[in-house]
């Protein structure tokens, strides 16, 4: 269990496994085609046969990343929820930290500015 | 008796995947991460592994969480890539090796570790992307033992408790009696986090610390606590455990055949590294000793 | 704070549930068996759980060969019995503990346990039956953690392994910061086999030694490897795991409050035995002494 | 694994697991009636359906229980299959042993002149 909390960041430990199992359990179904065709067709529906809390239903219609995290939802399993909606981890990220998806691409890149030189000559 | 030859490390974004079905290796985002692979395969090339134990995390293809294991080990003769939820066209996977799978389990379980065994596995990207790149184009020429660690729901098992997985692991293939050519990978990492307010943390500086520390002290990156790692690495950079897990396989010494460190692919900090075990080296084929003047 | 008062170690046998079923628990064959229960019953009328830390074996409900663990917590709010295929109603299970499973779950991946952690969870007859002999004719009042022990599987853990997890849920339930009143429950065995042509072997002198050591030297039955377990014990006699589970969470110091051996029920030794912590005796009140004289 | 072998013993262990997986995977699946009901209807189609090996068929067809414990079946598992057929492990236990199910049940009532005469006092 975190002692400290890290700034911007979500553990996913028990009680935000329990929070989330029924919105996990929903995109854990999108690994399959047909699932994800069913969500497309009538998404309401979808959402009630796994049983989603008012909270994540909420999320899931807002199509907010964070949201969706607040209420149980863990990243490997809601990555395949924003598949459907064509978003990849870029377009999530910049969804969560507020930035445009090219300003937030700019920011991964501009991370390798930080890479030490020494380690360079093994690139 | 079995001879172990080393361990290839690996990041397993997802997005790899994608650049290799559009043929996207030349291209300038991704050229300098399939850059790293040449030298990889060299080394294959030399070394001629024919079992991979492959140390990984499931990221919600086999495995949810109404029965997720700390530590799982597979045990069939065949596995199986599938539809993660992208649509992605699945890779190739290679057989199981039952064997010495269940020689294994029989090892970690005498050794204390309480291992949930697979007869039948689906095994996500992080092991077949890896596979991809070590021989692209093709089914891998191995056979595979996957082992899955739990990097998505805390509490997870600490770099300390990996360490020693990987290293019951290693005293297994020690003692396993089949003439086999093994070798480990590690795959996951290096630093990233997917979500959060902090999504895109990167952190080069604690990379370049593991990648320095693997060959010849992987204890140092046990002394972290798995939140510590969290807190350098990122959410999902605490996939380096798998890391630590591979390496530990690879017993007391191993010399660095080659390494590739590069920022960004996708959300991830990208690296590539090949270590060699002391006995290998010491078999002293003139191929790795060539490779090794790369290093 | 909470309170470990201590724990009740019984034979789990599905063919109780039929007797339960059918009312049959005066017959001269049942008899015997459930006489066991009055004490039990009277002791926790006096101790009032209201949290049972279930161990048990799972029988092929809840889990199969593609995904074995060695140790399965459940972290469940609800857990159901259900058909298991003979068709026989199933018994009322009471509602978890999700916020203790969550507590005893970190210490032990803390301690180094390598746990599958459950959140939706099938238990079957082994917990269901010995919850339906404590209170019999109604849901259990209390809530519940199950942790579920391979048995079936082997590499099964060592009896040494076992009595080591039940100390950490030991240490788990003194951090635990509620003020629940928990017991324990360890069932299965005693000696029985159900397999092979030794079929119906049962051994009462090592049944013996477990039920006389379980409380004052629990380390002596970690003596035995456990193929040596199923030489002494029948193939499912190993199941004297769970009981040795359940005993090391009850910290060293424990008194046989009532004991009952009886052969046969169904091809099984049937044993029924109380153990109070020396907490729960030191609190001392009227009702574990009288009980204390009867055992 | 065993370093020497119990006699009338079979270890369930890795080598009969993987003999056994398809058999067993045949009886996990009788825990749902429905599938019982099909067995029940149709035998053969549905062993085929769980590729049952011709040695785990052929110990099926033939109701014979040491048959299917040599082909990697564990007595948990078939436990479910006997019950289809309305056996309980007395006659499961008679059947493998080769003694008459009285015979049988008297032994396991035998079992009980062991008991060490100490322990009756607690009984
Ligand atoms: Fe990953
Ligand atoms: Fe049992």
């Amino acid at each position: 269990m975190a002692s400290t909390a890290i700034p911007g960041t979500h553990i996913f430990d028990g009680a935000a496994a329990r929070k989330g199992y029924a919105l996990n359990a929903m995109c854990f179904s999108f690994n399959e085609a047909a699932n994800r065709d069913a969500f497309l067709r009538d998404e309401d529906a979808y959402c009630a046969r796994f049983g989603l809390t008012a909270e994540q239903r909420d999320a899931v219609a807002k199509r907010n990343v964070l949201a969706m995290m607040a209420a149980g939802g863990n990243i490997y399993y809601l990555a395949k929820l924003a598949g459907i909606f064509g978003l990849n981890v870029q377009d999530v990220g910049a969804q969560q930290t507020g930035m445009t998806v090219d300003a937030f691409k700019q920011m991964l890149l501009d991370n390798a500015a930080a890479i030490p030189t020494k380690e360079m000559a093994h690139g | 008796m079995a001879k172990v030859i080393g361990g290839v490390f690996t990041s397993h974004v997802p997005a790899i995947g994608g650049a290799i079905h559009r043929g996207a290796q030349n291209e300038p985002y991704w050229k300098p991460f399939f850059d790293a692979w040449p030298p990889v395969r060299e080394w294959l090339g030399e070394q001629v592994p024919d079992v991979v134990i492959m140390f990984y995390n499931d990221h919600g293809l086999n495995f949810f969480l109404d029965k997720m294991p700390t530590f799982a080990i597979g045990a069939a003769a065949q596995y199986r890539n599938e539809d993660e939820g992208w649509g992605l066209p699945p890779f190739p996977v290679p057989p199981g090796h039952p064997e010495l799978s269940w020689a294994i389990i029989e090892k970690l379980v005498a050794e204390e570790f309480d291992i949930t065994t697979c007869q039948d596995m689906l095994v996500d990207h992080a092991a077949s992307i890896p596979l991809a790149l070590a021989w692209p184009d093709r089914e891998a020429p191995v056979k595979i033992v996957p082992i899955a660690i739990n990097t998505v729901q805390h509490p997870l098992p600490s770099a300390k408790r990996c360490l020693a997985l990987g290293r019951a692991v290693g005293k297994a293939l020690a003692e396993w009696q089949g003439d086999e050519t093994i070798m480990v990978m590690g795959t996951g990492g290096l630093s990233h986090q997917l979500d959060g307010e902090r999504a895109g943390f990167m952190n080069p500086e604690y990379d370049l610390f593991c990648m320095d520390n693997l060959s010849a002290d992987p204890d140092a990156l046990t002394r972290h606590s798995v939140h510590e790692i969290v807190e350098l690495s990122g959410t999902q950079g605490v996939e380096i455990l798998n890391w630590i897990a591979a390496r530990g396989a690879l017993g007391d010494k191993v010399h660095e055949v080659s390494r590739s460190y590069h920022i960004p692919i996708s959300n991830t900090a990208a690296a590539v590294m090949v270590l060699e075990t002391e006995a290998a080296r010491a078999a002293g084929n003139a191929g790795a000793e060539k490779t090794a003047e790369l290093a």
